[in-house]
């Protein structure tokens, strides 16, 4: 009976293994880039699976909705601003740079040492790999034991929030760059990434207050359960994306500064409660016992914020255009 | 060898197939997606391999390790996309220029 | 700080401090520049005077700095760095005034100047350096200073004879440098100590103990314009003529020729180079780049080019003198470096003098130019004497030192070298003279300036005539307590104590 | 609670100053001009105060968040760190200076600069100052992005490809890297360098790892061969920008390298110690060649860094020795003098380029007397570039000849030594544009006497720090960094 439930475990473990790595050579070498796009976010939602396999619930949602969708979606984005871009430099040079889009690949040879150098790369990691000692050396018990110290009962969102919040605060800090970066090089693109569409349209209105009720659930979740900020913030970030596709012109409306002050925020948030923890007297970061709980949603919740305005952001490809106007 | 082994054996063939497809495209799309491809392979190692003592309970550091790293990709992919549109739209095209030899 | 501390230190500053201000000032300010560097020149003076009187007194300067772990910043007082510094001072002063007189209208003074007084600032530190790494400080900031000096004209053969300069003085330093270091993993400190602090690494580690002196002689072989590493010097001469005789009368060849000394007395010990047999190759190398460097002077038509070959042959009569390893023979060595430098200043001073008023460069223009310029030319002719070592000029009486010192030694072809070497040295001055003197002017100079009455400006003129009477007194006069010649004498007993 | 007292975290202040600097100038870009000015100020106070904890009291360590390793993250400042700190602290708050004169001209890329520059700064800090080798990767993306958005700051074609290449050898050194942490953990189930560093021991897994670490550190210091990304990038950005790339972005993976070596990485990699010491005496050689072919100012000054970053990299053979604790020394010195040569050389060569209107060296000549400080600034700085004493690199020179001719690995010397000679002959390939009588009379633009004398400045400090060698040396033997793992020095 074990050794059927195994065998089909191995089996299915086996295809999983065998489609990742098919879906990455299409991603990778696909001849249309379109397609590889499309095969790029069907390889995430796969990855999510291996990673249920891998008993990482969390992980498999930050993947889906972050390393499939919004990756994905910024992929997509980019291939169509793409064409335009292309189209723009077709229309002035008409002939020599017809064949910009097509990539160009090295030398036969070149390619053969390449391939020799990846699979020795390959070879080498995969020996180190199978050298290591079958127990698995981890934090496990140290987690398991300040677990209830720690004001969260999910161990992953403990670990991100609490015993390595300080990780957590410098990769807000990476978002939060990559958004003043983005904004730095060029202004968002005026056109709408996609004519909207009435079903889109009607789809989408429908979609958006789900999307945030699940937001807010994943967020609320994360404390217990597989989900958190991270998972909460890009479902968030998918909800502004889909209005935006649907040519809800967000970016017209508003004035800039609030939005800087909510990309911002979680950031921000997090800084404070640091710095104050340590005036009265804490380590940086270091939460009283009675208060732990309440300062982790608070941070989650400006930090899930945070986190979806930036993705929506990163995903209109640069500052908001009320400069330009001026 | 068990099954997680095999997933970190994957994620360490994801990332060098990544590798070799950074090296032969040129197109930035391309080899944006390829660091992408790659970033999976990488987290997939370190999850797998945390888990590969079979009946341990997952170690929850990886797993958060893999969240940051996630997160720190897609930032670093916007930017990447930003910067290669730019690039196109100054240089007229998706391709680095042929490095000056020195 | 102490009084005795600091003097080194304010010694130095008085030309580093007119030197920065003159950087800032504007070109036109020639007043004030000039109230500068004759304040910072005599302030200096004044300051080494007193200094050379305490150290008579037994006083003891020394200032000192850590800078690295067991090496300090030295600077220090003692017999043979004052009698550096104060020929240094003393030469100075009349190549300041000269520069004044020489570089009137000519555009970039205020750069000029600031980086001649850096040049003095950093010759100053090479004598009154205390240790071997703030003597490599002095002299690579020597080699800095000079390169701007060395380009000033900015002509295509200027900025080449400054690569030249560079690549010369820097491989130089770089040597140097190496042959510190290595010195430094095998003794620790490496300050100059009287007769040596190298005796107990003798025996383990002789043939490093070889290496290290063949790299450091190197090194200082390059500003003392050693054969062959003196290929830098003749192309030097593009450089305006009161740096010419800087180069060559107080600041470069001079360090290069000091730190020779220092090298062999303070670092090696004369026994010890001697035990090691380092002092007979050199010597041979003196003896052969003073017989070169005079074939060389004999063949150039450019006057300029002729001095400075002269230069290369007679800045090695004091590697000679120290390289024979005999007291007398090095109070012949040490009296050459202020011998040789009043005399070569004067002939340098002369020779742009020529430049600066008739236009005359070469040595086939001079003709019947004793009568145009009556006192340049009789500058010219003590100078010329004096190398030649035609007695009472100072010339002879370092010849005669280095002369019977090596008789002393039981080295012969010492005299044989220095008669082969005034043979030529009269080969190549004495038919100028007698064209000077005795052959008639031609009906045009290639470039006359008319300078009133004087035959040429007071501000050329007299500091030519005073560093040829100089050069003509301190012959006279070399009897006479504080005369340099007894002050050689002085140094060389503190090596020789019994 | 006695926060503020000469006990209380430094180290968190020296992270979080500019950080909420970088935030504050992102919401109130008006106010940046303000703001700026405190900001550094505060950042390099808490430095200060932060080296003078670390030269009185010692190693300084935080546990963040009350966890202490291996289940939290330690902050760890020991002599080394207060070096790079202070390093970074110098330069930082000198192109803080010059930049707030450089982007006057408000435009609209330049209010991005102070939250992309305080955010680097925050990411060098926190760099040299965590002990969790996956939070410096964090670390890591955040120095990398930040760097790479300042390079396509400037806006031309040549920034932005020189910036997408950067950003592809940065984003591959940083997998790479990554996937060298996974194998650690998975192998001894820590991220703390200390602990870590009482577990390594040779095995495949740990040389794998040591191995993609180092690679991915390589490409990141751009090492001889894998410089190509790195002069198009630093030239091509704008001015402070390149400064602050050449002094202290390529400093802050090859610390983290020299840290990893020290702390982590199993103990016996003599055969990688040769072969960096062989790659960086070429990077020398190389490097100094390829700036000597120079046409274009910034470009030569550009090629001079990759040739002074393999000087750092001679102390891996030569610490293979019992003077090994000289040899890590003289390469922290490069660090300190090269990062503020380099950035007064780009300072004022950036000085002579707005002034001149154009960087080709051919040209340059005459150009010199509208901005004669600058050129100053640049010959001083070349004292410190080329070694001559007493700048702080002649002390670095000296104490790794030392090392190489103490340690009996005399044949290193060569390219030491060869190396000054290369320097001078690039850096007077420019210094003689000065006296040269050729070129045009040009330069309209007038530069500000900040400008000018921030590069002066630096460069004086290049110049003089030398005569603080020994309490430097003191500080930066605080802990004994360099001390723990002298191969051979015990029998």
């Amino acid at each position: 009976m074990d050794g059927a439930v195994n065998a089909a475990a191995w089996a299915f473990d086996a295809l999983l293994v065998l489609t990742l790595l098919w879906l990455a050579w299409r991603v990778l070498m696909g001849p249309d880039l379109f397609k590889s796009i499309v095969f790029f976010i069907a390889f995430g939602l796969v990855m999510a699976l291996a990673w249920v396999r891998l008993r990482a619930p969390d992980v498999a949602l930050a993947e889906a909705a972050i390393g499939a969708g919004l990756t994905g979606a910024l992929f997509l984005a980019a291939l169509s601003r793409l064409a335009a871009g292309e189209r723009i430099a077709n229309a002035k040079r008409p002939v020599e740079n017809s064949d910009t889009g097509k990539s160009t690949r090295p030398h036969r040879g070149v390619r053969m040492v390449f391939i020799a150098m990846s699979a020795l790369f390959f070879g080498g990691l995969a020996a180190a790999l199978l050298s290591l000692p079958a127990e698995a050396p981890g934090l496990t018990i140290q987690v398991a034991e300040n677990l209830s110290t720690s004001g969260v009962s999910n161990p992953v969102t403990a670990v991100l929030l609490n015993f390595r919040g300080y990780d957590t605060l410098l990769e807000m800090g990476v978002l939060f760059l990559a958004v003043v970066a983005a904004w730095s090089l060029t202004p968002a693109p005026k056109e709408p990434v996609s004519p909207p569409g009435i079903v889109l349209a009607s789809f989408v209105r429908v979609l958006s207050p789900m999307l945030l009720l699940a937001a807010g659930y994943l967020l609320w979740a994360g404390t217990h359960a597989p989900g958190g900020a991270f998972q909460a913030g890009s479902v968030l970030a998918a909800a502004a994306v889909l209005l935006l596709l649907s040519g809800k012109d967000m970016k017209a409306n508003w004035p800039e500064w609030p939005l800087r002050v909510v990309l911002g925020l979680g950031l921000g948030v997090f800084i404070a409660i640091g710095l104050v923890m340590m005036l009265i007297g804490h380590r940086f970061l270091e939460y009283p016992l009675d208060y732990a709980g309440d300062l982790i949603l608070l941070i989650e919740v400006a930090a899930t914020l945070s986190i979806g305005v930036t993705l929506a952001a990163l995903f209109l490809g640069g500052r908001p255009q009320r400069d330009e106007r001026k | 060898m068990n099954a997680a082994m095999l997933y970190a054996l994957t994620g360490a063939g994801l990332f060098a197939l990544g590798l070799y497809a950074l090296a032969v495209q040129a197109h930035l799309l391309r080899k944006i997606i390829a660091f992408n491809v790659m970033g999976s392979g990488a987290f997939l190692v370190l999850g797998a391999l945390a888990h590969r003592a079979p009946d341990q309970v997952a170690d929850p550091v990886p797993h958060a390790m893999v969240i940051t790293g996630i997160v720190v990709a897609v930032s670093a992919t916007a930017f990447a996309l930003v910067l290669m549109l730019r690039v196109q739209s100054e240089t007229g095209q998706p391709h680095l220029p042929e490095q000056p030899s020195d | 700080m102490s009084w005795n501390a600091s003097l080194p230190l304010l010694v130095l500053a008085s030309s580093l401090v007119p030197g920065l201000i003159i950087f800032c000032l504007p070109e036109e300010k020639q007043r004030t520049r000039t109230t500068l560097n004759l304040v910072g020149v005599l302030l200096k003076l004044a300051l080494v005077t007193f200094m050379v009187w305490g150290v008579q007194q037994g006083e003891h300067y020394e200032t000192r700095i850590p800078l690295l772990p067991g090496l300090d910043f030295v600077l220090r007082a003692d017999a043979l760095s004052m009698f550096f510094a104060l020929l240094s001072a003393v030469l100075w002063l009349a190549t300041t005034i000269y520069a004044i007189g020489y570089l009137e209208d000519s555009p970039h003074r205020s750069r000029f100047f600031g980086f001649f007084s850096l040049c003095v600032t950093a010759t100053l530190g090479v004598a009154l350096a205390g240790d071997m790494i703030t003597f490599l400080l002095f002299y690579e900031m020597l080699t800095l200073a000079t390169y701007p000096l060395v380009v000033h004209r900015g002509t295509e053969a200027a900025l080449r004879a400054g690569n030249v300069y560079l690549a010369y003085t820097v491989t130089g330093g770089a040597l140097l440098l190496a042959g510190m270091v290595w010195l430094h993993t095998l003794s620790g400190p490496l300050e100059f100590t009287a007769n040596g602090f190298l005796a107990g690494l003798a025996r383990d580690h002789a043939a490093a103990l070889v290496a290290i002196f063949v790299l450091l002689i190197a090194g200082l072989g390059v500003k003392a314009a050693l054969v062959p590493f003196h290929g830098w010097l003749p192309q030097a001469m593009v450089a305006p003529a009161p740096v010419s005789a800087l180069l060559h009368a107080v600041a470069v060849v001079k360090a290069g020729a000091f730190g020779i000394i220092r090298v062999i007395h303070d670092v090696y010990g004369i026994e010890l180079a001697a035990e090691l047999a380092l002092t007979g190759p050199l010597a041979g190398l003196a003896a052969l780049t003073i017989i070169y460097g005079s074939l060389q002077a004999l063949l150039q038509n450019d006057l300029k080019r002729r001095l400075a070959f002269s230069t290369v042959s007679q800045v090695s009569y004091v590697a000679l003198g120290i390289a024979i390893a005999g007291p007398v023979a090095t109070i012949g060595g040490i009296v050459h470096l202020v011998h040789q430098g009043l005399m070569k200043i004067t002939l340098f001073f002369c020779a742009g003098n020529l430049a600066e008023t008739l236009g005359i460069h070469k040595v086939t223009e001079m003709r019947g130019v004793g009568r145009r310029m009556p006192w340049t030319m009789a500058a010219f002719t003590l100078g010329a004497f004096g190398m030649i070592g035609v007695p009472p000029m100072a010339g002879f009486f370092s010849k005669w030192f280095l002369g019977s010192g090596g008789l002393d030694m039981g080295q012969p072809w010492v005299v044989a070298v220095l008669i082969v070497s005034s043979l030529l040295n009269a080969a190549y001055f004495l038919p100028v003279l007698r064209a000077v003197w005795f052959e008639d002017p031609p009906e045009a100079w290639p470039a006359e300036r008319s300078f009133g009455r004087s035959e040429t400006s007071l501000m050329l003129l007299l500091p030519t005539l005073s560093t040829a009477f100089s050069a003509l007194a301190v012959g006279l006069l070399a009897s006479m307590p504080l005369s340099p010649l007894q002050w050689a004498s002085l140094v060389a007993s503190l090596e020789y104590r019994p | 609670m006695g926060t503020l007292s000469p006990d209380s975290p430094w180290t968190i202040w020296v992270i979080f100053s500019p950080l909420a600097g970088a935030v504050f100038t992102f919401l109130w870009p008006r106010r940046a001009r303000l703001a700026v000015p405190l900001v550094a100020l505060g950042t390099v106070g808490s430095v200060a105060c932060l080296v003078w904890q670390v030269a009185e009291l010692g190693v300084q360590s935080h546990a963040l968040g009350g966890w202490a390793a291996p289940l939290g993250i330690n902050l760890y400042a020991d002599g080394l760190s207060a070096m790079m700190l202070l390093t970074t602290a110098l330069v930082g708050a000198a192109v803080t200076f010059y930049a707030t004169e450089y982007f006057r001209r408000a435009s609209e890329t330049a209010r991005y600069f102070w939250p992309l520059w305080l955010c680097l700064w925050t990411a060098l800090n926190a760099l040299f100052l965590s002990w969790d080798i996956f939070n410096l990767y964090v670390a890591f993306e955040l120095l990398g992005l930040a760097a790479i958005a300042l390079v396509a700051l400037a806006g031309s074609a040549d920034a932005l490809t020189g910036a997408m290449r950067y950003l592809l050898v940065s984003l591959l050194g940083s997998l790479t890297y990554l996937l060298g942490v996974a194998l650690f953990y998975s192998t001894y189930g820590t991220l703390d360098i200390g602990l870590l560093g009482d577990l390594t021991a040779p095995s495949a897994a740990s040389w794998a790892a040591t191995g993609l670490m180092v690679a991915g550190l390589l490409l990141k210091t751009a090492l001889f061969p894998l410089h190509f990304w790195l002069p198009p990038a630093h030239a091509a950005a704008p001015t402070p920008v390149s400064a602050i790339l050449s002094a202290l972005v390529v400093k802050a993976s090859f610390y983290l390298l020299l840290r990893l070596w020290l702390e982590v990485f199993p103990v016996t990699a003599a055969g990688l110690g040769h072969l960096l010491g062989l790659l960086g005496a070429l990077a020398i050689v190389w490097g100094s060649l390829q700036a000597l072919r120079q046409t274009r100012l910034k470009l030569l000054v550009a090629y001079s860094t990759v040739a002074q970053l393999g000087y750092l990299f001679l102390a891996f053979p030569l610490a293979l020795s019992p003077v090994a604790a000289t040899a890590w020394s003289a390469s922290v010195f490069f660090i300190l003098s090269h990062a503020l040569a380099k950035a007064a050389m780009f300072l004022a060569a950036g000085n002579i380029l707005r002034f001149a209107g154009h960087d080709r060296i051919a040209e340059l000549g005459r150009a010199p007397y509208g901005v004669s400080l600058s050129w100053a600034a640049f010959g001083v700085a070349g004292i410190s570039i080329i070694g001559l004493p007493p700048s702080v690199g002649f002390a670095a020179k000296w104490l790794q000849l030392e090392a190489a001719l103490a340690g009996g690995q005399w044949w290193w010397t060569l390219p030491i030594v060869g190396g000054g000679l290369l320097a001078t002959a690039y850096v007077f390939k420019i210094i003689s544009c000065v006296f040269s009588q050729n070129g045009r009379t040009s330069g309209t633009n007038g530069i500000s006497w900040r400008m000018e004398w921030t590069a002066f400045g630096l460069s004086l400090a290049a110049l003089g720090i030398g005569f603080a060698a020994p309490q430097l040396l003191a500080l930066l033997n605080s802990g004994t960094p360099l001390a723990l793992h002298e191969v051979g020095s015990a029998p």
